[in-house]
């Protein structure tokens, strides 16, 4: 860990903020990508039943 | 009437979003302002208070004009005045929705536009407690305006008109609370003068603007 | 329990429309409301619905008990179908939306937007909410604009089974709903212009 | 065979299932080897003391905010010309992209101005014009969200980019009128032909800028493909319900 | 055309007064400011000439969700588009008789107003022409917006989310010249400059609310 | 100068309705269209009048012909009838809204405003307003809604003056009009669910 000096605090919270909101960015759209392929599925199988 | 309830919740929420876009309303007039009047911060950290609580206001007042006016052009009202629901309680719960939906998310938004208008770090709190407290305050007179203009055509601006005098006291004792906590002293006066009008329009508006739609259904 | 309506005068507009209107229906009944446009037939009919008060005149037996469908259905383009009428059967303290939905065949347009159904199909829907009231007396404005032949048909079938559950149905309408029923014809009781008692500005004549 | 075969949805999800492993294992190694050599092996700044870390973050997101919109006005145009379903899919992939990005960029500026101007925020012309893209992102988002018709909402989404790309611009020139500001001039070397940034934070953060980009496109070709299944979902009901 | 035009007006003065309207919301946000930001009259005399120009863009704003929705609901575009008058040509009027009805009046009120804000003596000549100047654009900007959400129930709050960032430059070069105006400088750059934008926007901009137009009805 | 349709397909929300419908109206014909309620008449006319794109085939002879009567009259309802008629009338450069008047007895109405207007009267009015269009081709959703008896033969009377001067009417209805024409049910063009074929959606299946 470097020595962040006086701005520990912004720098950390900087890097903090950003991760959080890429990650939240990235787990969101796997998860309406996730649930849009189910729904997909689920309507192809039933049209060939 | 949880029923009404959950119904104007989840129209607003489906109809674009009547919830994100009272906020949004209220970060563009806050973000209008500093183009207005300049961008010097010691300028903009006295006006700050002020401008949020006109901002919420603004935004409060702009959601308000379709909050009966969508219910009454496609039958609604006539239907809900048929109903076994009381009209007061139905527009009791029309206030709450419009609160829940515009009010709250203003709250929990000023902060931030707080930030960018410099305010004092002693005014959060104040400016918090102030629009909390009011807000809801609005809500409800909001809808008495919307139940006397809901038959006319054109009739969002003649509501504001309506409607703006009447949000005076609020606005007055509310933006003072918020004004005297930025400045480091202690607005609780003017805070419990706030709370007392909110209870008071809460308890006595429902009947009026009940009394004043039946007028205008007929 | 009956619905009455005894020597009633009806305004819109300030202006006297009807004047002297007598009529009862009773339980497993209907009555149909004929008339030239602009009789009054729609005043008359938000009147007994206490939309708006009579001039003079006694209604009875019409507190809480009706089911009133205007020349709007109400409808939210936004709700679905069912929501739309499941919205209606909760204001009403009801929850079963299925018997309205079979009635007016409904089912295949459950999930759509309200405000993507045709001009009929929208009507379909308004209909099918009186069911979902759970009101004995149903006061109709001309319900059967926009419809087919066959979804007339179906609202002959579910006024018919109402009125066999002992319920009412006033109905004004132009055209012939294959429903046995009284007619009563409004033209007769039109208020003549030289009338001037019970209007709003009597007191200034 | 010509580019614009790739529109057709089919086609595209086949070609964009390829790329994607090789785009989001580039973007992870290039966005956590930028960031964690601009964070751990890099010295702090004279002036800036270890703030000047932000910059690996502030940077990147910053550019790719500018360039996602820019993306949307190109895919928007293609809709407007050729009507290709996947660029307005595309479009509306990367709006959600592009406003993280800005918020990125606002909060790490936003976190930086506290110790370098004393504070959070001020009416500088490029915090200001950021902000004006913020609200752009966020109506263009709203606009989508609130038009039922999908072809419509692509219509009307594609004009409102090309207006408010010409009045983002306007703002840009309106803004630095009215305030001189606080914020350094551009040191990217495409920008300026010249660096003025010293190696050694310049390569963490070249580093970083490709990752982000990488990232921002795995990001919307995933997204595109999302928004392609969910379309069809959409349209092979629609004709379901019709034959009920 | 000339019959739009007709038709529009006679329907703003009958329908409550478009026109009264617009005026009395202008009155009352700048009424409501010294409430909101304190009474100080220097303070005041500061932002006199950014409140005023925010005031006019909100009365603008607010009187425009009407602009098309009223025709849009009760048939009259639909009927409009199949008419031999050019959609380009019908909207330009729309936004000429919304700025007839809503710009022109608060041209001539900004004065009165001003008055009650202290508003620097040497302001007046300056606001009054970059309001004159500015105003036209924010009605045909404002109408593009009004098309763009036409068919949208609750249309009206996000039509303003989209419209005033739209609105920024129009403000920024016109709350420029006033202020500059105010404190007695030259205000001729961005006077300029807003006229610029005036033009341009009042050429182009039909012709893309038009197509958006033609987007929606179909 | 006649209405040719040839092959058209039309769609709504994306979804297509009708396929391959064909017909003509000569001057001085008229054509009703038929078809239970959700068949796609309201799509198919609209399409017609311009007022959405067809997914393909070809209609010819509707440029700046076609006067549209849809679900919704275009009325304000704080102007009066009159003022109502003569905007349309200008619209359309013309002047004379009197025999507009005549023909559906509007007169004693015309300084009312149109919003106090009964159901049927409104309806009247909006019927009016394709006399002052001057348009050869009046293509009409469902226009007897509302209308009484008198009133439905009176808008027959005026669509017989109508095609006697070389006018056509292409009229979707669900009731018989009296008027001697030509029927066209649009039941067997709907379109099959597994037909893929110019959707705007067809992209995706
Ligand atoms: C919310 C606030 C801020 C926003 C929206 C913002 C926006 C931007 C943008 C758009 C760029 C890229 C511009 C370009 O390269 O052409 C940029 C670069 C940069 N910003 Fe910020 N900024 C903010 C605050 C700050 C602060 C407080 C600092 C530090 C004092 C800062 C330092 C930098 C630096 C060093 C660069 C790189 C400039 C270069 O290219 O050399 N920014 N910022
Ligand atoms: N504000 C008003 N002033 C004067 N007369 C009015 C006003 N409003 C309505 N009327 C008239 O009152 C009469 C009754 O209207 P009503 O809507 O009850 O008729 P209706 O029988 O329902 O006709 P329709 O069959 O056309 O629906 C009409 O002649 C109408 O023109
Ligand atoms: N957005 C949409 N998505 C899917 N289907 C739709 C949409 N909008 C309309 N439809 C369907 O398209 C069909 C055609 O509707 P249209 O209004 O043309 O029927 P119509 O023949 O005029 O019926 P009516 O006699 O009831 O007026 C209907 O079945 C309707 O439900
Ligand atoms: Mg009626
Ligand atoms: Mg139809």
């Amino acid at each position: 860990m470097p020595d962040l000096g006086k701005y520990a605090a912004e720098v950390l919270g900087a890097y903090g903020l950003s991760l959080f909101l890429i990650a939240g960015l990235i787990v969101l759209s796997l998860r309406k990508g996730r649930r849009a392929r189910a729904e997909l599925a689920r309507i192809e199988a039933n049209k060939d039943a | 009437m949880i029923a009404l309830l959950h119904r104007d919740l989840m129209l607003a929420f489906r109809a674009g979003g009547g919830f994100g876009l009272g906020l949004a309303f209220f970060l563009i007039v806050t973000v209008l302002v500093p183009f207005s009047v300049g961008p010097q911060s010691e300028l903009l950290s006295t006006i700050a208070p002020g401008v949020l609580w006109l901002g919420a206001l603004l935004a409060c007042l702009l959601s308000l004009d379709r909050l009966l006016a969508l219910d009454y052009e496609d039958g609604t009202l006539d239907l809900l005045a048929t109903a076994p629901l009381p009209l007061e309680a139905a527009l009791s719960i029309k206030a709450l929705s419009h609160w829940l939906t515009t009010g709250l998310p203003l709250v929990l938004a000023a902060p931030i536009l707080g930030l960018m208008l410099n305010l004092e770090p002693d005014g959060y709190i104040w400016l918090i407690a102030s629009l909390a407290f009011g807000t809801p305050a609005l809500s409800v007179i909001g809808t008495f305006g919307a139940a006397l203009t809901v038959g006319i055509k054109r009739g969002g601006l003649l509501m504001s008109l309506l409607v703006l005098p009447l949000y005076v006291p609020t606005l007055i004792f509310g933006a003072e609370a918020a004004r005297q906590g930025a400045m480091g002293l202690d607005g609780t006066t003017p805070l419990i003068l706030l709370a007392g009008i909110t209870l008071g329009t809460i308890a006595l508006m429902p009947f009026a603007s009940a009394a004043v739609l039946r007028m205008t259904l007929r | 329990m009956t619905l009455r309506v005894n020597d009633l005068a009806v305004a819109r507009g300030g202006v006297p429309v009807l004047n002297g209107v007598s009529f009862e229906v009773a339980p497993g009944t209907s009555l149909i409301l004929r008339g030239p446009n602009g009789a009054g037939k729609t005043t008359l009919l938000r009147t007994i619905a206490g939309l708006q008060p009579a001039l003079s005149g006694q209604i009875d037996g019409a507190d809480e008990t009706i089911a009133y469908a205007g020349h709007a259905d109400g409808l939210k383009a936004m709700l679905s179908v069912a929501e739309n009428l499941t919205f209606w059967a909760q204001v009403f303290g009801n929850s079963d939306i299925e018997p309205a939905l079979a009635a007016y065949q409904l089912d295949p347009l459950r999930d759509r937007l309200a405000g993507t159904l045709s001009a009929g199909q929208k009507r379909r829907l308004g209909l099918a909410r009186l069911m979902v009231t759970g009101r004995p007396i149903w006061v109709l404005d001309e319900p059967t604009v926009s419809l087919d032949a066959d979804a007339v048909a179906m609202f002959a079938a579910a006024v018919t089974a109402h009125l066999g559950a002992g319920g009412m149905a006033l109905i004004a309408t132009h055209i012939d709903l294959g429903l046995n029923a009284d007619t009563f014809d409004v033209t007769p009781y039109r208020s003549k212009s030289d009338m001037r008692s019970g209007a709003s500005d009597e007191a200034f004549l | 065979m010509s580019l614009w075969e790739y529109a057709n949805p089919v086609k595209f999800l086949g070609l964009s299932a390829r790329v994607q492993p090789f785009l989001w294992a580039a973007a992870t190694i290039c966005v956590v080897v930028g960031l964690i050599w601009g964070f751990f092996a890099t010295p702090d700044d004279y002036r800036q003391g270890s703030t000047v870390k932000i910059i690996y973050l502030h940077v990147p997101a910053a550019l790719m905010a500018i360039n996602a919109w820019f993306m949307m006005l190109v895919a928007s145009l293609i809709w407007l010309i050729r009507r290709h379903h996947v660029s307005a899919l595309a479009a509306k992939a990367a709006a959600p992209v592009g406003i993280t990005m800005t918020l990125i960029a606002l909060v790490t500026g936003a976190i930086w101005g506290q110790p370098m101007w004393g504070t959070w925020w001020a009416w500088d012309p490029r915090l200001t014009s950021f902000l004006i893209l913020f609200l752009f992102y966020l109506g263009y988002i709203a606009l989508w969200e609130a038009v039922e018709d999908p072809d419509t909402a692509a219509d009307l989404t594609s004009v409102l980019c090309l207006v408010g790309s010409v009045f983002a611009v306007l703002s840009r020139y309106a803004v630095k009128f009215w305030n001189q500001g606080l914020h350094q001039g551009t040191s990217v070397p495409m920008a300026t032909g010249g660096r003025t940034v010293s190696d050694v934070f310049f390569y963490p953060l070249a580093i970083s800028m490709v990752g982000f980009g990488l990232l921002f496109l795995a990001l919307v070709l995933y997204r595109t493909g999302t928004e392609i299944r969910l379309r069809r979902a959409r349209a092979l009901l629609a004709r379901r319900k019709r034959e009920m």
